[in-house]
């Protein structure tokens, strides 16, 4: 009885939902996280649904199944715009964006009510290593450090320390696909001594991000610079929110979202930026590191380039642009500070080119050379830069890591998907 | 007799610890809302269904882990927030225990809460939690340091290490405009101490909750409790200390401390809302080179003061 | 202040269930395989003796030893973890050597000053009533004592300093930490990835214990 | 009676958080060995966490062990601070002036660095 | 609660401590022991002070001092692990017999 009245009571909690990205997935996680009654979290112990977002590739079968199983009894799975697995019962499907969130609440208020059966495991309950009865005292392992005591191997020392002579243990793990703290998609086999990367080595790329459709268009024909414009800024701030939110600047982060959503010419920036600027983001953040160097910066392209202070973008050699009175703005730094700085001014330049180029009616003239927002676009669309990481991360403590992370827009770009079919 | 010096006293503590709880997740998400959150929902009732949800939720659990110190960690914590709230005063008679040494022994709740939050991340056996925990011990041990040479200073004019003669001893004067660096710098250490806001190194985003990413259900919620309760105790000491504890006019003197714990409650949640995450080496390196020396001053200033009054 | 003199029986109780806490941790200490156990264990004996010197009336020393040991037992830990192979104690093991003296010794030392506590007769000088321990400790430190007062001080200066120069590996005006590591350590890649600053440090360092 | 009540607010305090804990959990299984894998977003640990784990900070904390003794002298200090007026003063000075200096080598040292 | 008694439970701490500080063969695990006899130590002090010192306050201040004492142990000794470990990466008393040059 009284057990039934917790639960009635805790239905009406917000649902905790554990995103799992896929491909093109961050539409939903964007929808979510200015939704009210629904509280996106960064572990899957903390949540109470997990939303298949997008269409998983067939290599990241592996971990989803590892995730899925993760989450505490009891748990609904619902897939979002991807197909589920034949195999699962009682699965939930939706396509609409905006039926999402009603979906997630139900789902969460059915389980907790009873209404609905936590989803089965799908991994057989076996430990890593069989270990039990096994070695000196039954627990696996032998001796002092060797065996599989509870299923797994010691960690040993293997390589010596990046920084100071003192050589410890490393820890060797694979992050990813689908931690919350990297971009959607990547995976990395990482060596940690202490909270220090030793080793990094991506394993995943990230999946390609979408680029809006007047890039493409943009390749075909004149485009009016004001949509352009506006279209980059939108995913810049999109990626500003990640960032802010892994800084633990929540409500920076999610304005910067609402931002986007209802971004036009006459948007400003200015709140945002004084917001930042004051709550001493630049100063007191984990934002030192992860610098570029200049060879590094021009493979990968794009703002991370031009915050390391080269000065290349296509849009100066359109003449649309340049009668805008077009000039790149730079950086020097080139390290993740600098990159977020960066981001902010050609969000504001974007702004004010749409701004201008709405009261002129500007287009773009060059059809052969386009500045996406991810970089220079010539004979092919920017492409994957993650193996730029494995240089850039051994040294690097575990907050500035991420936050490097956070800061380089390594993944491809891509068409977008467009509309899943209903 | 025993009413009043053993049940009233218990009775305040055990209901603050669990109204201020309340209060906190309360204001925290009134806080949350001001600063951009999508409102939705009963703000009032959302810290009770949660609450509510994750008694329901099974617990998790890891391979190996440390099974009595990980159950014990968030209860120690708790427990630790209790004896804070134990030797705060709500009026001159009113204190559940007013020991000679109750300064020392706040700061030694401090410093052994060190001790419990790295049990927390430690008995996980996971990576993240661990990383959380290690951290926490680089900020925790950084911190104590700076609240001690602060509560020392509030101990100067009131000639004692007993709560109940520093708020006495503010009779006067609030220690807040005569030592007017202490609580700035010992909302600093609050923060730290629950690890909230910009403080937020042991169970941040970045680790995926850091020593909480491995728990759920009701050892999560008592761990949220006690982060809260820890709060709530940290606003009675810096109400206490600088703020006049039950001094006042018109109300009565616990009326006062609640109030003031409010006022104190509502500036740590607002400073945990408004700044970001610090990278862990550069806290240490503020704690040190920069709160250190200004507590050093802090402590100059106050025995300055006291002597010359 | 005077009620531990003329204590009651909840005084006697308590004593019993402390003492036997602080005997039975320190016992654990060397009875676990987890280092974090172990230090942690022995915070709790030194909690105990703590408890039992506030019922003793010196409350200042008791809570004192509270955040002294907290903070000492959690720098152990952290140490302990650093140096111990299989710090958790994963793998049961038994890192003693000449067990039998131990044993023998330690027994010896405890009949030997049990002994000694038995049966040697003390002078019985109880605390005086109106008795203020922490005001009188801190007069003797500003009085007569100011001078074992102060040389701790210097003491535990040069223990810094020279903890410092121990524990710490870079030199004297030793590069900022951020970019020491050159990029491009491959994977199971040799040593060599360390930069110029280590090899010198771990050159530095050689005298220190030659 | 004081420290009766604070025994007894620790034990309460202590009590409820184990209770609230055992209460609902006393008839939950034990997870499943796949859900008891260290999270870390898919992927999957080689070993266990505990390790001899790397401590960046560690000249720092003992560097704070010396600084927390200098505190054990001044909580007695603090209390007849008034009392002895400007000779507790230039005690705390020289305390003080100890302890900067202890921080100032340290800095230079680059003991708050992560090592 | 009698001054014998009090001593005697300081002797029991003393004693566990001697059988660890002789038996354990890692530096830490050994300067636990260490830790554990100056803990008896402290107790008998105190012990001493409130029963047969007449609250005299130099009963104190021995205990602050043997605290003090305990502190420099056990700093200095984990800055001698440290650099003996960067140099031999050992971490127990019988691998030292090798720097004996």
């Amino acid at each position: 009885m009284a057990v039934n009245w917790l639960r009635k009571f805790a239905s009406r909690s917000a649902a905790t939902v554990f995103p799992v990205l896929g491909r093109q997935g961050e539409a939903a996680l964007h929808r979510l996280a200015l939704t009210p009654g629904i509280e996106l979290v960064d572990s899957p112990r903390h949540a109470s649904v997990l939303l298949v977002a997008g269409e998983i590739p067939a290599d990241r079968f592996e971990p989803l199944r590892r995730v899925h199983d993760q989450l505490p009894h009891p748990f609904a799975v619902l897939w979002f715009r991807s197909e589920p697995w034949p195999h699962l019962e009682d699965v939930t499907r939706i396509d609409a964006l905006d039926a999402l969130p009603e979906a997630l609440i139900a789902a969460h208020r059915e389980l907790l009510l009873g209404r609905r059966d936590s989803a089965s495991r799908i991994l057989p309950d076996e430990p890593p290593n069989p270990w039990e009865g096994l070695g000196d005292f039954g627990q696996g392992g032998e001796g002092m450090m060797g065996g599989v005591p509870y299923g797994r191997p010691m960690a040993m020392n293997m390589m010596d320390d990046v920084r100071d002579g003192l050589t410890l243990d490393s820890l060797s793990f694979r992050l990813g696909p689908f931690y919350p703290g990297l971009p959607p998609g990547m995976a990395a086999e990482i060596t940690l001594q202490g909270d220090l990367v030793q080793m990094w080595s991506t394993q995943l790329a990230p999946y390609p991000r979408a680029l809006d459709p007047v890039f493409f268009a943009a390749r075909e024909r004149p485009v009016p610079i004001a949509e352009l414009e506006l279209a980059r800024a939108h995913h810049h701030l999109r990626r500003l929110f990640s960032a802010l939110r892994l800084a633990g600047l929540e409500g920076a982060s999610l304005s910067a979202l609402r931002l986007a959503r209802e971004l036009s010419p006459g948007s400003r920036l200015d709140g945002l930026r004084r917001r930042l600027v004051r709550s001493g983001f630049f100063r007191l953040s984990s934002l030192a590191g992860g610098a570029l160097e200049a060879e590094q910066a021009r493979q990968l392209g794009g703002p991370a380039a031009r915050a390391a202070g080269l000065d290349d973008d296509l849009r100066s050699q359109d003449d649309g642009y340049r009668r805008l009175g077009f000039a790149p703005v730079t950086q020097s730094a080139g390290d993740t500070r600098a990159r977020w700085q960066q981001l902010l001014a050609e969000i504001e330049q974007s702004l004010q080119l749409a701004r201008r180029a709405e009261r002129d009616k500007a287009c773009t003239e060059r059809m052969d050379s386009i500045e996406t927002p991810r970089g220079p676009w010539l004979e092919q669309l920017p492409q994957d830069g993650s193996s730029l990481l494995d240089e850039l991360m051994p040294g690097l403590e575990w907050g500035d890591a991420l936050a490097t992370v956070a800061s380089l827009d390594v993944a491809a770009a891509e068409r977008s998907l467009g509309e899943a079919p209903a | 007799m025993i009413v009043d010096q053993l049940i009233l006293p218990l009775l305040m503590v055990l209901v603050t610890l669990s109204v201020g709880a309340y209060i906190v997740a309360v204001l925290d998400r009134l806080m949350a809302g001001a600063f951009g959150a999508p409102r939705g929902g009963n703000v009032w009732l959302a810290p009770l269904t949660r609450g509510a949800w994750l008694l329901t939720q099974h617990a998790n659990a890891t391979e190996a882990p440390d099974w009595r110190a990980w159950r014990l960690a968030p209860a120690l914590y708790l427990a630790l927030a209790a004896i804070g709230l134990a030797v705060m005063p709500w009026s001159a008679s009113l204190v559940a225990t007013d020991l000679v040494t109750s300064v020392v022994l706040w700061g030694s709740v401090e410093a052994l809460a060190t001790v419990v939050i790295f049990l927390h991340g430690w008995s996980a056996n996971a990576l993240l939690t661990l990383i959380g925990g290690y951290r926490y011990v680089a900020l925790g041990l950084s911190y104590i340091l700076i609240s001690m040479f602060v509560l020392i200073g509030v101990a100067l004019p009131a000639e004692s290490l007993q709560f109940t003669q520093v708020v006495a001893s503010q009779e006067g004067l609030w220690n807040v405009l005569r030592q007017p660096l202490g609580l700035p710098l010992f909302l600093i250490v609050g923060l730290g101490m629950t690890f909230w806001g910009p403080l937020d190194l042991a169970d941040s985003t970045d680790l995926a909750g850091g020593t909480a990413s491995e728990v759920s259900g009701p050892p999560r919620l008592v761990w949220d409790i006690a982060r809260a309760a820890m709060l709530v105790a940290f606003s009675g000491v810096a109400t206490t200390a600088f703020l006049g504890g039950w001094l006042g006019p018109w109300l009565p003197g616990p009326l006062w401390v609640i109030v003031k714990m409010l006022a104190v409650l509502s500036v740590l949640l607002l400073l945990g809302r408004w700044l970001p995450r610090l990278a862990p080496e550069r806290c240490v390196t503020l704690m040190w080179v920069v709160l250190l020396p200004l507590s050093f001053l802090a402590l100059v200033w106050a025995g300055a003061v006291a002597l010359w009054e | 202040m005077t009620e531990s003199m003329n204590h009651g029986i909840g005084v006697d109780i308590a004593f019993v269930l402390l003492a036997a806490l602080a005997v039975i941790s320190g016992w654990r200490v060397f009875r676990t395989d987890s280092m974090v156990r172990a230090s942690f264990f022995l915070l709790v004996s030194f909690i105990a003796v703590g408890a039992i010197m506030i019922l003793l009336a010196a409350e200042y020393l008791g809570v004192a030893m509270f955040f002294m040991m907290a903070v000492e037992m959690t720098v152990m830990a952290l140490f302990m973890v650093m140096f111990m192979m299989n710090p958790a104690g994963l793998n049961p093991m038994n890192m003693v050597h000449q067990e039998r003296i131990a044993i023998g010794a330690g027994i010896a030392g405890f009949v030997v000053l049990g002994a000694m506590a038995l049966f040697a007769a003390f002078p019985e000088r109880p605390l005086p009533t109106g008795l203020d321990p922490v005001r009188s400790l801190g007069l003797e430190m500003l009085g007569d004592s100011m001078l074992i007062f102060e040389s701790a001080g210097i003491v535990l200066l040069a223990t810094m300093i020279g903890v410092v120069v121990l524990s710490s590996h870079r030199g004297r005006y030793g590069a900022a930490a951020e970019g020491s590591m050159p990029p491009g350590l491959a994977p199971g890649g040799d040593p060599a990835g360390k930069s110029e600053e280590d090899e010198e440090a771990g050159g530095g360092h050689e005298h220190h214990h030659h | 009676m004081e420290l009766v009540a604070l025994l007894l607010i620790l034990l309460i305090g202590l009590g409820a958080g184990l209770l609230i804990q055992w209460l609902p959990m006393r008839h939950q299984p034990m997870p499943t060995w796949p859900q008891r894998a260290p999270f870390l977003g898919g992927g999957t640990p080689d070993s266990h966490a505990w390790s001899r784990y790397h401590v960046r900070y560690y000249p720092m904390t003992l560097l704070l062990i010396a600084f927390e003794m200098e505190m054990m002298f001044m909580y007695p200090w603090a209390v007849v601070f008034v009392e002895k007026g400007m000779m507790a003063m230039m005690e705390m000075g020289m305390f003080l002036a100890i302890l900067s200096v202890g921080i100032v080598y340290a800095w230079r040292e680059g003991v708050f660095k992560w090592q | 609660m009698t001054l014998a008694t009090l001593l005697l439970l300081a002797a029991a701490l003393i004693g566990i401590g001697l059988y660890g500080a002789l038996s354990q063969q890692s530096f830490v695990m050994l300067m636990m022991g260490l830790e554990l006899m100056l803990n008896g130590v402290m107790l008998a002090a105190v012990a001493f002070w409130a029963y047969s010192g007449a609250g005299a306050p130099a009963g104190q201040l021995l205990t602050i001092i043997v605290m003090a004492v305990m502190a420099i142990e056990m700093t200095m000794g984990f800055a001698l692990v440290v650099a003996v470990f960067r140099g031999k990466q050992a971490d127990t008393t019988e691998s030292l017999s090798g720097l004996k040059h």
